[in-house]
């Protein structure tokens, strides 16, 4: 689950780590309220949850008071990456003489956390990676000793730093730690960590990603992941978290639903292969009911973008029997408006097939068939 | 012989009593897997498909030599099932369990690694060796027993190549899920390793997906230590946007990393032949075995 | 640090131990208006810091607010081994089936936390030890990993549970573990964990104390030390903790300062090898001040028991010209009423030498010779 | 060459800048011990009495050999400095600071025994091999080289009993202090089996005091299995009151546990001589060694 920047800062802050004077606001005379308090220029920023936000528009700087008024005013009526803006965070500019890139993250390879830092901090850390790899500094976290003071000091000396300036930034970089910890983060980010012309160092910019498996034992974030997300999911993606579909929305219009997400990701493959596009992934896992998967049906064809279903259903704990049922309980609700191609193979195939055959419904035998099928049936509608 | 798994590996159940543990005992059972005892805590004395069950894992193993474990226990116990299975001394840990946070799989797989066990998961399918042991939950009767080895990060895409690999005749030797979290115990290499020490396996193939660079990890060591098996590979998620789960927590490409394209072009350039749909790595592996037999004037040892 | 037993209580609940309804009452009309809300027969106890509370009275029963009302005055008004009863903790009575033992406390030995249990609660641990020592269960906690779920099972298996009782059990154990950890305890105690007719497990008494060397990080108690204390300490418990000196107050005539724990505690053992008895024990540690020293000597002068005050300094970092310039300074403000015997050897030797015996202090060489002078003028003067 | 720290030790010091690691550095060069390095986050680039301060042990390690550290470092950090020093690979550690919390102790010592490293400490005045190395905050004038160990859990105490043995003529060989903390790095087991194996020492003087059982430990392990060398105890406390601490954060009774006459008598049940007064101890040893030289007829080798 994402935060957003200012949730991060305010944990962050809880943390002692130093973050910049503002506040959040949802209307711009807030905005102007915010900026008169902080009495310097500021600068304003779209509370919304897409990377590259700065070069699509989402920050502004803005002198005075009023100017804070105007560009919040401006953010809050517009879409960044097609997301409507609806919170801003007004914050006091600082003075920079240098930006950094801190973070906490999970080393899949090493099967642990890792530290990365840059001196090429404010840009994403792929951009660094890729244009100055040497400037990257990692430090594996032994998972049964931590991440400890003389970790953090040795980065911070990495990065340049000696003297006090190396201790105050390795006490941040080591309060980070805790909150990636403490939080169960995917990702917690200080990007860019500024140092200031006084020579302090400020978190500027702060992304938080929680592990969605461990939101259960997040008391702050339990529950709140619909509600966080609300504005930037389609009612399908919405309707999918409700019915524990593993769904992603994509630009085609053919329909896709499998079970087990490898499978489903070499479907939407092989359409491409073929020449088609689809409309989406939709996992529903394993062992799905009939319930289930007429759920699913419901929300792919609930998409108006679609001209055909693919259900390509490779039965193991999965009963073809089941998805069968699903399949007649969604065409009894809702009628089907448009063409299905179904592979149905597996666990209880038989009984499968004679439901849907007496029902009408042609099977098929293989997935790169039946592929092919639906890009053929998607040309001849579209 | 096949890998990790087989004929003489004693094995307990942790979550033996859930909905899961159950089902899938008996079937494990029916497979010819030796299910020596169950643990479920506080559930001790009841028996499961009359295996005994026990509150603890050193209970049953004060009464039942085991070697190895399979946990259904849900996601918030995972960790400390798989604690407590290390503790107790059990050399391997197949980890069914789905949605383990990965602060804990971490933590199990640093203390796996100090004890050198192996992990298998979480979030896999399990392991099966063919005519030995299945510790899992894959469908049995897609497979065949033979001589192709099989690692995967996807359940049920395994289940369709391994239909095609069997229809082929390539039967297998082992066949196992890496799993789809973004930390697991094993890696491709791991595996790879474990494939060219084991007789019985003479190809291996090896089926990833978007996310992690387990897959480049894999092309570099084939291509630096040479690889004395065929290898044919089959990469999901070409199509997969940047930035979006692909149903497993694993399998999302942050950033400009871990694309399926990144994996297929090491493959290639580690001369790892790479399948363009399931269907295709039956075939690619045929003709490379054919073409090796024709070269070294054998027969397949196995059929 | 030791905390009061509602104290105690209060943070365990705070972890979601269940522990008896009740107050924390100063006054006996609370006692009676806690007693009307709990609507049960009541325990009242006394909030003192000393084992054997319940055999040396501290502990009454009440059937009735009024009793309670009784009960409490009377424990208000009465000290319990010395100490005087300034709160009142007032609980309801539990009906008891059975009474545990748990607490995690600190191994020596295997240099690690251990977590103890016994089915022979409401008694002190050693005495269990002493009567049933094949009922206590011990288990180690690997400082890597932890007390884990199994662990804590393990236990309550041990202590004759089985089910649910078993899981219920073992996750208040797990629960105290975390109290422990995250308080720093020395010892985290319950006893008894109770379980009550109804199968419910409940603490009805809880001990926790705090290591003292952690107290910098738990900011709960930080600097609570003497307030905390504060009743019970002597006068010159209260001026050693704040001169940073080790002080223990004795039965003895014979006012004994030293440097070095050891040290100091072989010239008390001296002392009583010769027939003396020691007033004091104190240690100013090394390299002590003379402000130190004088401070250390007006503090144990300032006992009227004390008839000989032996001053038993090895110089080491300790340097003997600092001791002496410290016994002058003391002798200068407050004038000695009573006599010195001094041994001084070690680092700076000969200048402490000089300083004292140009004042007219003789110094002695050896500590057992000073011992059993020093004995000789306390039974003298005594 | 005693035992843990000798003549070719090569040591940094932890903390060097401060008043404590600075003031007892130039003590134990002068004493001829080979301080290779300083280490003060921060203070890198300075030099403390001609010896380079570094702002990590890996950087002070990248320029200098060293096998040992000893820390004067503050409390709330001494287990971070401990923790980078065993990271480094370093072997022994001597902990002087004094209180150091339990917890992190117990950490520190469990890295230590992972990675077979010997921890001193904490609140310890160090270690001292005579006329090889000194490594902490003994004054060196009342020790002699020699050939008894001393292994202690009190510092002025053991000044006390080394000058009195000293006076004698028994010299030392390796006199070092457990730490008067609960939690430390070293047992009497431990050191006992290191000066039976050492062959500068040939008679071994402990030095207890009241709790816990480090004491007893001792008194079983040679009861148990026979010890080579003869061996002198004293313990401090036998007026100590119950459930109070004695200066030391570890000298406190425990219920019934941990008594000074519990230790006492459990050496005399070992056949270990206590000594009633510090000053007794160097007469005891006198005697037995001399009986022993009578009975094997040799002379001491060192004097």
């Amino acid at each position: 689950m994402k935060l957003f920047e200012y949730e991060a800062k305010e944990i962050l802050s809880k943390y002692g780590i130093p973050t910049p004077t503002g506040g959040l606001i949802t209307s711009p005379k807030q905005a102007r309220e915010t900026a008169e308090r902080i009495k310097s220029p500021v600068v304003v920023k779209a509370q919304v949850l897409v990377a590259g936000r700065g070069k699509a528009g989402g920050i502004l700087f803005a002198s005075s008071p009023a100017e804070a008024e105007l560009s919040s005013s401006k953010l809050l009526s517009s879409k960044i990456k097609g997301i409507k803006v609806q919170s801003v965070l007004v914050e006091e500019q600082l003075s920079i003489s240098k930006e950094l890139y801190f973070s906490i993250t999970v080393d899949r390879s090493n099967r642990s956390y890792v530290a990365i830092a840059s001196s090429e901090g404010g840009v994403e850390i792929e951009e660094i990676a890729a244009a100055t790899p040497e400037k990257i500094i990692k430090v594996l976290v032994d998972p049964l000793y931590g991440f400890r003071s003389y970790h953090a000091r040795q980065i911070a000396k990495k990065l340049g730093y000696v003297g006090s300036q190396m201790r105050e930034l390795a006490a941040i970089f080591l309060k980070l730690y805790r909150v990636a910890m403490d939080c169960d983060a995917e990702l917690c980010e200080m990007n860019p960590i500024v140092e200031t012309s006084e020579g302090k160092f400020v978190a500027a910019d702060a992304r938080l990603i929680i592990d969605d498996n461990a939101l259960y034992r997040q008391s702050n974030f339990h529950g709140r992941l619909t509600k966080i997300d609300g504005d930037k999911l389609t009612s399908q993606e919405l309707e999918a978290q409700k019915s524990g579909l593993a769904y992603v929305k994509l630009d085609g219009n053919i329909g896709v639903i499998g079970n087990g997400a490898g499978l489903v990701m070499a479907t939407l493959d092989a359409i491409k292969l073929y020449g088609g596009n689809p409309a989406n992934f939709l996992d529903v896992g394993g062992g799905a009911s009939s319930d289930k998967m007429a759920a699913a049906l419901n929300l792919v064809l609930s998409d108006h973008r679609v001209d055909v279903v693919f259900i390509n259903i490779l039965g193991g704990i999965t009963r073809c029997d089941e998805v069968a049922k699903g399949i007649l309980e969604a065409k009894n609700r809702i009628g089907f408006v448009k063409p299905l191609v179904i592979r149905l193979v597996g666990t209880n195939e038989r009984e499968g097939r004679r439901i849907l055959t007496e029902a009408g419904i042609p099977i098929l035998d293989s997935m790169e068939e039946a592929a092919e099928k639906a890009v053929g049936i998607a040309k001849v509608g579209g | 012989m096949g890998i990790f798994v087989n004929a003489s590996t004693k094995a307990i159940v942790q979550g033996i009593t859930g909905t899961q543990g159950s089902f899938h005992t008996r079937l494990m059972l029916d497979y010819g897997t030796q299910i020596v005892a169950g643990v479920t805590p506080g559930k001790g004395g009841k028996k499961v498909h009359n295996v005994p069950v026990y509150d603890a894992v050193e209970e049953a193993l004060q009464k039942h030599e085991a070697d190895t474990s399979i946990i259904f226990v849900p996601a918030p116990f995972a960790a400390d099932a798989a604690f407590e299975a290390l503790e107790s001394g059990l050399k391997t840990i197949v980890i069914i369990t789905e949605h383990v946070p990965v602060k804990d799989a971490v933590q199990v797989m640093a203390r796996a690694k100090h004890q050198g066990a192996v992990v298998i998961g979480p979030n896999t399918p399990g392991i099966i060796t063919l005519g030995g042991c299945k510790l899992g939950i894959m469908p049995v009767h897609i497979f065949k027993r033979g001589s192709v080895g099989i690692a995967s990060r996807s359940g049920t895409l395994t289940y369709e190549i391994a239909t095609g690999l069997s229809t082929m005749g390539l039967g297998q030797s082992t066949c196992l899920g890496l799993g789809g979290d973004p930390v697991v115990g094993l890696s491709f290499v791991e595996v790879l390793k474990e494939f060219e020490k084991d007789e019985q396996t003479k190809a291996v193939v090896l089926i990833g997906e978007i996310g992690g660079d387990a897959e480049e990890r894999a092309a570099s060591f084939i291509s630096n230590k040479g690889y004395a098996k065929p290898v044919v590979a089959f990469v999901a998620g070409r199509t997969a946007p940047k930035g979006k789960r692909m149903g497993h927590a694993g399998a999302i490409i942050m950033g400009k990393a871990g694309t399926a394209q990144s994996k297929i072009d090491a493959f290639r350039e580690a001369n790892v032949s790479v399948a363009e749909k399931p269907s295709d790595v039956a075939k690619i592996l045929a003709e490379k075995l054919k073409r090796r037999k024709n070269i070294f004037g054998g027969a397949e040892s196995e059929r």
